[in-house]
């Protein structure tokens, strides 16, 4: 019998769970978003600060802290080391794919090129009462980034 | 016709139906069934009872809550079926949340309105003052009415009505004439459960809207029988019944339109509609799930969904058409019978396929008894509509109510019947 | 044991009853299924199913208000089912009316008291003034803390709470301390769904009786899963649900003594439960109608009797030992587990058939996910208590919960999949 | 086929609804008691006046008036007829063997030499919605014996 967890706790999940990159409380910052998933409870606090300007804004730093499962640790995790130094417009581009990939409920081929590590969520897919968990920390950037105007 | 649209049921069409109803072949007194009560509740198709027992054996679980595979599979069916059944009535997902029946449906309304007005909202379009005014129609279900009264008395709003003529019937100008700058709700059935009466609904909410007035809709009537799109409408807040509609008990449905539902607080709080909550403090989630404490009837819910889908299937204006064909026919048959006076709109006036009767001499219980005999289940009462009755001049009238099952050998029968009632008791004589 | 006397139910006739629920053999994820989330809905047996069938395709028209044989024939189940639901729980059916839920039910009582305080009760069971208090557990599901903050916000009144220890335990001691002169309302869980602990209620009863406060029972884990006399206990409200307790779901049970249904107002108002309507006034039946507003879920009524039937013909006594005993099991096999924390009431008190653990290093939810790779269904989550985990110092926990068809060696299998999910998430390594 | 309705409509029942026997408000009196069913409206409002005291107390007088199905009507008429000059004891004896027919369901026997022209009402027990108006009289008698006090 195939371990039918093996597709959800890729070992890149469970490895990015205890690393924690990004973790900690960046200052200054251009925009805060707190979010929390009312369901179980996962929770996380994320700041970001850009650099340039207009189509040149840069992610410059991103900080974040939270508590909840595996999953929505481990996806913060990723996302930290993603997003540094991309342009918003390519920051956003990720996140989108990363919502379409999750959503997909496994139908979706993942595009490694551009999500990279976050590929590795592909299997929670299949496990849609998850899903928010792996996109708490990616919908906190999305909005603390619509929050600074760009 | 040919067209290759259905424009109305066939005979054939209809015995077709018939056969998925299994009460319709039942002989509960000895002799066939006519049932001409789908007013007062619907019958239900096997593929009603089947999905939920599908759901109820193989996918039940509490929804929203739980991680695991079997409470995953519920909360697909929820919110698939949420999301059918808003559909049928023009509804986003986000604007549909659950009721135990469109009674409480229509009370978590006005009751989210007094909790409002109590927190002392800022919302213009909640507020409700003393010397504000609250508008029904004399003909309303007491279920559109006691909420009100209880709103007004609580408020110090005046409620005032839309008075009936001696058919049971309002006009659209009469009740858009009361509509006033105070006006601060206006409650009305789509469709009269008594009369059969079709409400103007955009007029009523157009006059309604231009003085900033919320526009409650108790659609029990209309929803199960003919097309509704409550968006095209533009109602702020409607209810229905799943009973009403092919669909199990147990279930109303609340629509509340999108910016009323995210401005209205709860009438029921408890577990499954919060965010966080404290010894002394709650949060709430946003609409529907706000609307939703407790462990809602999943299985009805996907019981009604199977409903809205077999009413699809058949299809809702073929369905209206058949009705109205039978409402007609029940009307120009009872106007016909001597000593036999027919309540509502005037024949030749559209009607929902409902009509009510008082037998000149005859007590509508007697008349139901004599009904009764011949297999005929109708309903005689006030139908929860005393005011109106009241107005009428009898404590109670015998209705026949249809549905797309009805047949027109149920409709003749009954007039048959009817025909018979007054000579049975000796009356006229 | 032969004594004649089944005193709990042996292996044999567990299996026995397992084949009744047609759930229990499926394989939702592809493994067969270990349902231990009875403590949040539970499963229903055919025969619950097989009625309400029944009663849908044979007998099924609205109660009460009609005069034909089918409406006289759901009246007789509607009613038949009210006093084997009412026997049941040692209440008269005089004392049982509807809700949609549990929550609901405990909503309906908060309600009332709040609509009979603005209305200037003065009934001083009712009365309830600024200064006055109501008192609650810190263990509370939001079902039945969320109206009683909402009711102390709306009065005035006080909202004051016995605490928890560590272990989210409370004792009666602490309760009653907290009864003084000024409560008026003490509202608690017999069991609580996340400790499993019982409570003490008739020493609970006593002491608020003793100042002239009502209290209000939530039985939602207790009525489905121990004999429960609701009068014996004295309380003068409690709810509890169908679709913990075999039925189906839409469907809560209110229970209120006499003397407070003919005191309270109703929560809801509409059809059915009134005497006369005119435009501006309204008078009121007698309980229980007084709380049936609109068409009540009479087919699910008619599947919540054949639920009781059921419980009945298996026996609460024997269920209890049956649970008791899995409940011990179920502590006991946590507690020895290394790095797992077991919630609630120390090994060796009685506790229901709940056990809540927090698993060291690991969240709940991915716990779950372990649990439900090996297809058991355990909950994890807050359980709609978020005060009392948050005293435990954690956003969730993870539950198992049985019933009468739950089995040692499915509660044996739930011990060994926890004590290897620390191994998987590498934690405490 | 039989008429299943004979054995509700009985040809006495369908006489005493038109023949109204006691109908009319008698004054003075010693208690009145108005009664209505609320699921079909049917009211009656019954005054009687008592002779005698103590075991010996008769009904000297007993009128009503009210509205309702001919079952109502008409029970309210044989009432009248019945109760006059029995003692406050025989009638009711008379109205507690009245309810036990009609909560028969059909299974008891009617005592024609206690009940008389009531017996007509023993059709009635087979149709449990329409026990309430077949009793609305009699009820609202025993109600009024009571608050006489005897
Ligand atoms: C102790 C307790 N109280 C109240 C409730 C609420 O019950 P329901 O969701 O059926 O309204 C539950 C179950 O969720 C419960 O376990
Ligand atoms: C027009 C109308 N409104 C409201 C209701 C109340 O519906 P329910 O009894 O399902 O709450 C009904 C049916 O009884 C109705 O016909």
């Amino acid at each position: 019998m195939t371990d039918p967890l093996a597709g959800l706790y890729q070992e890149l999940i469970l490895e990015h769970a205890k690393l924690r990159s990004g973790e900690g409380l960046i200052d200054p910052f251009d925009a805060e978003r707190h979010l929390k998933n009312p369901t179980c409870g996962d929770e996380v606090t994320l700041r970001v600060r850009l650099t340039g300007d207009g189509d040149d804004a840069r992610v410059d730093a991103l900080g974040w802290v939270g508590q909840g499962c595996s999953i929505s640790q481990a996806s913060a995790s990723v996302l930290a080391e993603q997003a540094q130094g991309l342009t918003v417009a390519e920051v956003r581009e990720r996140i989108e794919a990363m919502r379409e990939l999750l959503r997909s409920r496994g139908a979706a081929e993942p595009d490694e090129a551009l999500l990279g590590d976050a590929v590795a969520f592909a299997g929670v897919a299949r496990f849609p009462m998850r899903v928010k968990c792996a996109m708490l920390a990616w919908v906190a950037l999305e909005e603390a980034l619509t929050a600074t105007g760009r | 016709m040919t067209t290759g649209i259905e424009t109305t049921l066939t005979e054939e069409r209809v015995q077709q139906l018939r056969a998925d109803f299994p009460i319709l072949a039942e002989q509960p007194g000895g002799v066939p069934l006519v049932y001409l009560d789908s007013g007062a509740t619907s019958q239900q198709p096997r593929q009603v009872l089947e999905a939920e027992w599908a759901f109820r054996t193989q996918r039940n679980a509490a929804v929203h809550r739980g991680a695991h595979t079997l409470a995953a599979l519920a909360t697909d069916d929820y919110e698939s079926a949420r999301e059918r059944i808003a559909r049928f009535v023009g509804a986003r997902p986000a604007e549909i949340s659950w009721a135990m029946n469109a009674t409480d449906a229509l009370n978590s309304v006005a009751l989210s309105l007094a909790e409002a007005n109590r927190a002392g909202t800022t919302d213009p379009s909640l507020r409700i003052r003393e010397g504000d005014e609250i508008l029904v129609t004399e003909a309303e279900h007491h279920a559109n009415l006691l909420p009100w009264q209880r709103l007004a008395d609580e408020t110090g709003a005046t409620l005032r009505w839309v008075e009936v003529d001696d058919d049971g019937v309002w006009t659209t100008d009469a009740l858009t004439a009361l509509i006033t700058e105070r006006t601060r709700v206006v409650a009305l059935a789509h469709v009269s459960n008594v009369t059969g009466l079709i409400a103007d609904v955009p007029a009523v909410v157009a006059a309604a809207h231009a003085v900033g007035a919320l526009v409650v809709l108790d659609a029990c009537q209309s929803v199960p029988h003919r097309p509704v799109d409550l968006r095209a409408l533009g109602v702020d807040a409607a209810a229905f019944s799943s009973h009403k509609m092919l669909g199990p008990g147990g279930i109303g449905v609340l629509y509340l339109a999108e910016s009323l539902g995210a401005a209205l607080p709860p009438a029921r709080v408890g577990g499954s509609m919060i965010t966080t909550v404290t010894m002394t403090e709650r949060e709430y989630l946003p609409a529907p799930q706000r609307f939703e404490a407790g462990t809602q009837p999943v299985g009805a819910i996907v019981g009604l969904a199977a409903a809205v889908d077999y009413l699809e299937a058949v299809g809702m204006p073929a369905i209206e058409r058949h009705e109205l064909a039978l409402g007609e026919r029940l009307a120009a048959g009872a106007a016909s019978i001597e000593g036999v006076r027919l309540v509502g709109p005037r024949l030749g006036v559209e009607r929902a396929g409902i009509a009510s009767v008082i037998v000149d001499g005859v007590h509508a219980h007697d008349a139901g008894q004599v009904l009764d005999a011949a297999g005929i289940a109708a309903r005689v009462g006030h139908h929860c509509a005393q005011p109106l009755h009241r107005r009428l001049g009898v404590a109670a009238t015998t209705r026949a109510s249809a549905y797309l099952y009805s047949t027109e050998a149920e409709v003749d029968r009954f007039l048959d019947v009817l025909s018979g009632v007054r000579g049975y008791f000796g009356a006229g004589r």
